[in-house]
């Protein structure tokens, strides 16, 4: 059990553009073990989705994706034919996406789409699928699961959609399943229900789970591993604890600076933000992307940045060794 | 469904003693009576007979359903019929049919849709089984051309039974085909009737005539091509050479009775303003206008241009009127004779051969005169006409191919809706013409209005027309100038 | 969905009575119908008498009244140049033309769905530009010229296909590519533009991640959602296909009820014009409604809810 | 948010105006269109200096001479001659003429028919949107090419009233277009903003509303325009559109049909040309509606 899932290293995405490339995401690296979350968080436009989109497979074929090193389950996906990646799809990995009103198909019911993966991965007939839908619409928390299979997604409200959307990941039970900002589009009293259950599947599939959102406090409460993501950069990463507890890179803590946490943040108290604008990354992208809005920003920022790495695995990009000096 | 591919194979047609034919126009009715295509005049020869018949060869009558007749006084003809003709359901036929057809078709409430044709009839009386009498409205001299040509007889019993309608849809008669099946406008299927009498138009040799309406003379063109049809007429000149060029068909001209010419309102129907209305206008145009370059560059064939208002062949036809030759600069100086050195714009108008009255617009702009072609649907046309708002119009007549001038000239000349001469004199000596039975007398009072017509440049004469016969290399025909086609003359070889 | 369709139904009585009124009026826009039955020897009096007989000398709005009634019966009246009730005509004619227009855009679907699709599967690629220039084409080809062009070629110089009739199934290949090929550019660019929406939609995405082939997402997931306007614009093409038939019923003989238009326009056969123009703006307006009808079954949010 | 592709036009924004000239210079189709159509022009407005002679002088005696490819032709008439022995460039090039001229005008009178119609539905909304959609329905129920030829048939074939048919029978895509136009612009702000200020209601349809729907309403006027040509020529192929001699490219190919068995290029010829101009007028729409919505394509 001890051997990564899934074990990434320089995973980049180049998008082509008509005269010069954007290096949408550049040398990400991380291992998930089994049971194990990770939360990679960032702002829009960091890298977030096109990276967990990468491990699918399933960026569009304008964008090229390269990595040293991409196993899932030791099989090496940079080389799996599209075929055998479309075995992997929907069997041993699975997808939640962010926008539920819009990720079901509104010409078939939701039966159909939930036995979808199911029939065409494993050899069952309708009736097992649909069984098997039934179940995994119970343990979605869906009430009169039986009923509800007959109706089209514009039938359902959002929270229930995203409980079909989890069902529907869930169906062939997956080794690893990756969860693209799945509360974002709901209700914020909806958005926990989601979280938790997410969770609780988890732990009870025993699956890895990456988790993609901006969402700190979600992070904080289901997070194993957290990567924080600028610019198409792991600019840091580590346990949950080290992160929250002793973030390194200033973007990290300015991020940090912007949750409101509940009794310590006053209603009407200023929330941190941070200033400025996330670079264009097309073309040759040199230094550290941060460092236009980096309060700590020196000369040496626009070289090249080392990784520093603790013996824990706590990992940052930043040429200041430690800014514990720069903490609030 | 027919799976076979309509090959090349001609062959099989006269394997399988199928003439496939095509008809251009969509036949309203197959009733020769409830027609006026045509179409309808070459069904009707091939369906009925006529109590007399018109040897095309000799240019004499020859008894048909009728073996004998005599002019019994100025108004009354007796005919004997010939015994032991069955009509193609088995009908007997004898005095009854005649009459109950003459009776019918003469009854104006009857509506025959030509009534020239038979309302010189005033009724048929019976003597016995086998001879019967005719009585004219007043002295008819061409009675025997009408009764050879659009006056067939038909079976009293049936007709009576089906009317006009049935008698369409299931035509029956005692003529040399019998029609197996009528699609109503679309396809005729003739079987040669083997119980035909011994009459002068000979039995039929071909056992089946198939006759599809094929409006497009392409589209006829590609199925000669592709061996779909066997036999089509009406060819134009340019195809027809082209065809025979091509040296896998028999491609035969022949002229036909049908006359163009532009009528020209001398009458100032159309408004008396109208520079037509003056006779060096009429003339002039009469010059402007190159009808043999017309006859030898498009008509070709048989075409021969005409000079006086009738078809050379017809009965008191006078060629002895005033021909005006092609001579612009003789017309330009009439016009300018008449007040109109720079010429003037006028409509002219047409139904059919776009392309001769395109190639006579050009002319007329020679010689100054700005003609605006409108090319209206015959009916449309006529309508125009008989209001009188036509001054010039491109105009043709077949005289039903009646061989006698009646047929035209005094179609146009007597006052009637169409006449835009309006000419006392030559009305006068027309109805003398047309109501005498002397030849002679008729032929002078013919030639004295024909003269005054040309003189008067009533009309501009243009040419006649002529019919291209296109078929297989199998079929033996001969066509004749009356424009009526007969597969009873028709044969393999 | 009743009530939509019964909405759609109060539409279609409307328009029909207005294009029967505008088809009606035809016959007066046309000057003297008497005279035009009357025929080439009719006096002013038989004209006269037609006149009475056929109720021309009533106002506009009872002889309107009158043919609709009758109109509304199957009887249109009486072809002035057949003498046979418009109806039997129309009906003997219209089997040919329905026949091909069926053929017509059934060959059109048949080539522009799956030529939209694969287009919309790789825009810009040889194919999607090979497509996109057959659309052009056709769009820009007057399908008499197209029409003649296959004649020439197929039947007579290769002498494949009979250029005329419609004797055998061989009769219907050109007039089908003929008619076809005119609705083609239209619902195949519909095709595409709508998969290429389609193809960008998030559930695409769900179903890619699901596993499913590249066939079963365009085709099971893609199209389905893409062929909804793609049948309103076919039902569209198949109306505008019947009247546009005429041209190619007139060049390759075919006798159908466009045929019989143009015949009858040309022979001023007014009854027999009016009751096509009717016909044919009813087919149109049958054919929407059924597309709006399939339209709401196909799309759940209409049909459910 | 992460998209899977970010637009790249936020990321480098060049002027506008570049930006549009890069894209119609892109468009290949939309290039070749504009020139083809330009070249057509120049062809309609200076053919008597081109066509070297009258369309309309016939030489019965040089009747359907061949074109320069063939055996048998004449210098002097280097398309040849037709059924009249009249030139066939020259009639070609004068039938540019008719042909633009007839798109021209029937899109010009559907034009102003339909985006009246449908500027005021989309605009007031109600009533008479109700009674314009109808109109459009109406419209849409009656087959054109049947309706025109049953009019022109009976008002008689020439040029005005093939135009007029044409241009009373076409306006219904126009109707469309404008309606769902003004529709999307209608409640924007600063059309808001005029209402506000007291504008009147002509000031605020031209001034406010019509520049912004003006690029839908080309694009459609340029497809109509085809439209009307094919049509025209249609038409004129089965007798009933422009009368001769005038040099119609439908009704030269409808007289070149005669022959069209023996002498092809009779009909080939202007078939091309009014394919070539159809065409252009296509791919311009088509291009320019690509240009303006590049949305619309991908």
């Amino acid at each position: 059990m001890s051997d990564p899932i899934l074990s990434v290293r320089n995973l980049t995405i180049d998008i082509p553009m008509s005269q010069n490339t954007m290096h949408a995401v550049r040398g990400i690296s991380f291992d998930l073990k089994r049971g194990e979350t990770l939360c990679i968080v960032g702002e829009s436009g960091s890298g977030k989705s096109l990276t967990s989109l990468a491990i699918m497979g399933l960026l569009s074929k304008k964008l090229q994706r390269a990595a040293t090193r991409l196993d899932f389950a030791g099989i090496d996906l940079m080389s799996q034919k599209l075929r055998q990646m479309r075995d992997l799809r929907g069997n041993r990995m699975a997808m939640i996406f962010q926008e539920p009103m819009t990720s079901l198909n509104p010409a078939y019911t939701i039966g159909d789409q939930l036995a979808e993966a199911y029939l065409l991965h494993r050899k069952a007939t309708r009736v097992q699928a649909r069984m098997r839908a039934i179940e995994l619409l119970g343990k979605v928390g869906i009430t009169a699961a039986e009923n509800r299979l007959s109706q089209y997604p514009h039938q359902l409200s959002g929270g229930l959609r995203q409980r079909v959307m989890i069902a529907m990941a869930l169906m062939c039970e997956p080794e690893l399943i990756i969860a693209d900002e799945p509360t974002t589009a709901l209700d914020v009293t909806i958005q926990a229900q989601i979280l938790r259950l997410l969770a609780d599947l988890q732990r009870e599939m025993n699956m890895a789970m990456i988790l993609v959102t901006h969402d700190l406090g979600v992070v904080a409460r289901v997070a194993d591993k957290v990567a924080v993501m600028y610019a198409g950069e792991v600019v840091e990463q580590g346990t949950a604890k080290e992160i929250f507890g002793h973030p390194r890179h200033p973007y990290t803590r300015g991020l940090l600076r912007c949750i409101p946490v509940p009794g310590r943040s006053k209603p009407g108290e200023h929330l941190g933000s941070i200033p400025g604008m996330v670079p264009s990354l097309v073309g040759r992208v040199k230094g550290c992307a941060f460092r236009a809005r980096c309060d700590v920003a020196e000369e040496a920022c626009t070289a090249a940045i080392p990784e520093r790495r603790m013996e824990s695995g706590h990992a940052w990009r930043c040429i200041h060794q430690a800014a514990e000096r720069l903490s609030p | 469904m027919a799976v076979m591919m309509t090959g090349g194979e001609a062959m099989a047609d006269k394997a399988s003693d199928t003439l496939k034919a095509a008809f251009t126009k969509e036949l309203e009715s197959v009733d020769s009576y409830f027609n006026s295509a045509r179409e309808g005049v070459i069904l009707q020869r091939t369906i009925w007979d006529g109590l007399i018949y018109l040897n095309q060869a000799t240019g004499k009558y020859e008894g048909n359903l009728a073996t004998s007749w005599k002019w019994v006084d100025d108004t009354t003809l007796e005919f004997k019929l010939r015994e032991g003709v069955t009509f193609h359901n088995g009908e007997e036929f004898d005095a009854d049919d005649v009459v109950f057809t003459v009776n019918f078709v003469a009854d104006p409430a009857n509506g025959v849709v030509t009534q020239r044709n038979v309302n010189w009839m005033k009724e048929a009386t019976k003597v016995d089984k086998y001879t019967v009498r005719i009585v004219t409205k007043g002295p008819f001299p061409a009675a025997l051309e009408y009764l050879a040509g659009p006056v067939s007889i038909y079976p009293n019993e049936y007709y009576a039974e089906v009317g006009p309608k049935g008698m369409g849809l299931k035509p029956v008669g005692t003529g040399p085909y019998q029609v197996e099946s009528v699609e109503p406008g679309k396809h005729f299927v003739l079987k040669k009737f083997d119980g035909y009498h011994d009459g002068p138009k000979g039995k039929a040799t071909i056992g089946t005539v198939d006759i599809r309406t094929i409006p497009d003379v392409n589209t006829q063109l590609a199925e000669l091509f592709s061996g779909g049809l066997d036999f089509i007429w009406g060819v134009p000149s340019d195809q027809a050479e082209k065809l025979a060029a091509t040296g896998r068909f028999n491609v035969v001209n022949e002229s036909t009775m049908r006359v163009g010419y532009l009528e020209l309102d001398a009458a100032g129907r159309s408004g008396t303003d109208n520079p037509v209305t003056k006779l060096a206008v009429r003339q002039a145009i009469n010059h402007a206008i190159d009808r043999q370059a017309i006859v030898d560059n498009l008509l070709k064939g048989k075409s021969k241009i005409v000079n006086a208002a009738c078809f050379s062949s017809q009965f008191g036809c006078e060629q002895d009127v005033a021909a005006y030759d092609y001579d612009p600069e003789k017309a330009k100086a009439l016009l300018a004779e008449a007040g109109y050195p720079d010429g003037f714009a006028i409509d002219l108008y047409a139904y059919r051969d776009r392309a001769y009255a395109e190639a006579m617009l050009a002319y007329l702009a020679e010689v100054g005169i700005t003609a605006n072609l409108k090319y209206l649907q015959y009916s449309a046309l006529r309508d125009l006409r008989r209001n009188g708002e036509t001054s010039m119009s491109f105009q043709s007549w077949g005289s039903y191919s009646v061989n006698d001038v009646s047929a035209i000239t005094s179609e146009f000349f007597k006052h009637g809706a169409e006449d835009f001469a309006r000419d006392d004199e030559v009305k006068a000596w027309l109805d003398t013409a047309d109501t005498s039975i002397d030849p002679a007398v008729r032929e002078e009072n013919y030639s004295k209005a024909l003269r005054k017509i040309a003189d008067q440049a009533y009309w501009v004469p243009l040419f006649s027309y002529n019919s291209n016969y296109v078929f297989s290399k199998e079929l033996e025909y001969t066509p004749t100038s009356d424009e009526v086609v007969r597969f009873f003359h028709a044969r393999w070889n | 969905m009743l009530v939509f369709a019964l909405k759609r139904l109060g539409l279609v009585v409307l328009v029909t009575l207005t294009v029967s009124l505008l088809s009606f009026s035809l016959l007066f826009m046309s000057g003297d119908p008497a005279s035009a039955i009357a025929g080439e020897n009719a006096s002013a009096s038989d004209i006269e008498a037609i006149r009475t007989l056929y109720g021309f000398d009533r106002p506009f709005l009872v002889q309107y009244g009158d043919w609709l009634s009758g109109a509304l019966r199957g009887d249109f009246g009486q072809s002035y140049y057949f003498k046979l009730p418009v109806s039997t005509l129309i009906a003997d004619r219209l089997s040919v033309t329905m026949l091909l227009g069926v053929c017509g855009i059934s060959f059109a679907l048949l080539t522009a769905v799956p030529l939209g699709v694969v287009a919309a599967m790789r825009p810009n690629s040889f194919i999607d530009r090979a497509a996109l220039f057959l659309s052009v084409m056709g769009q820009a080809m007057p399908s008499f010229w197209f029409g003649l062009v296959l004649i020439v070629i197929f039947s007579i110089q290769l002498n494949w296909l009979p250029p005329s009739g419609s004797s055998g199934w061989q009769n219907f290949i050109m007039p089908t590519v003929v008619l076809g090929y005119y609705a083609m550019p239209a619902i195949m660019r519909l095709t595409r533009a709508g998969m290429l929406e389609v193809l960008g939609a998030d559930y695409i995405r769900t179903a890619r991640a699901k596993g499913a082939s590249e066939m079963r997402v365009m085709f099971k997931h893609a199209l389905r959602n893409a062929i909804v306007p793609v049948v309103s614009l076919a039902a569209v093409q198949m109306g505008f296909m019947l009247g546009g038939s005429i041209v190619v019923e007139s060049i390759f003989a075919l006798h159908g009820a466009g045929y019989l238009a143009w015949e009858s326009i040309a022979r001023n056969d007014l009854p027999t014009v009016q009751a096509l123009i009717l016909i044919f703006s009813c087919f149109y307006i049958i054919f929407t409604f059924l597309s709006d009808l399939a339209n709401a079954w196909l799309d759940p949010r209409i049909r459910v809810g | 948010m992460g998209t899977v592709s970010p637009a790249a036009e936020e990321i480098r924004a060049p002027s506008p105006a570049a930006l549009l000239r890069r894209r119609i210079f892109g468009h290949y189709g939309l290039v070749f269109g504009i020139t083809v159509l330009f070249i057509i022009i120049l062809i309609a407005l200076f053919a008597p200096l081109l066509a070297g002679h009258d369309p309309y002088s016939q030489d019965l005696l040089a009747r359907m001479k061949p074109p320069f490819w063939m055996n048998g032709s004449d210098p002097d008439h280097i398309l040849g001659t037709d059924h009249l022995g009249r030139d066939y460039l020259a009639r070609l090039l004068y039938g540019a003429r008719i042909s633009l001229a007839i798109g021209f005008i029937a899109a010009l009178i559907s034009g102003l028919i339909g985006t009246a119609m449908g500027v005021a539905a989309g605009y007031f909304g109600g009533r008479v949107d109700l009674v314009v959609t109808f109109l459009i329905n109406v419209r849409l129920a009656m087959p054109v090419v049947l309706v025109a030829l049953a009019v022109v048939a009976i008002l008689g074939g020439s040029l005005h009233v093939v135009v007029t048919v044409l241009g009373l029978l076409l306006w219904d895509r126009f109707a469309v277009v404008m309606r769902s136009s003004v529709l999307q612009v209608r409640d924007l702000e600063y059309v808001n903003a005029a209402k506000a200020i007291g504008c009147s209601t002509r000031r605020i349809i031209l001034s406010e509303i019509m520049p912004n729907i003006v690029n839908n309403l080309i694009v459609v006027a340029t497809l109509e325009m085809a439209h009307a040509i094919l049509l025209e020529a249609a038409l004129s192929f089965l007798g009933l559109g422009v009368q001769p001699p005038t040099p119609s490219w439908g009704l030269m190919i409808s007289e070149g049909k005669q022959m069209m068995l023996f002498e092809p290029w009779l009909i080939a010829i202007p078939g091309i040309a009014l394919f070539i101009l159809v065409l252009a007028i296509n791919l311009l729409g088509d291009g320019l509606r690509d240009v303006t919505a590049p949305e619309n394509r991908g």
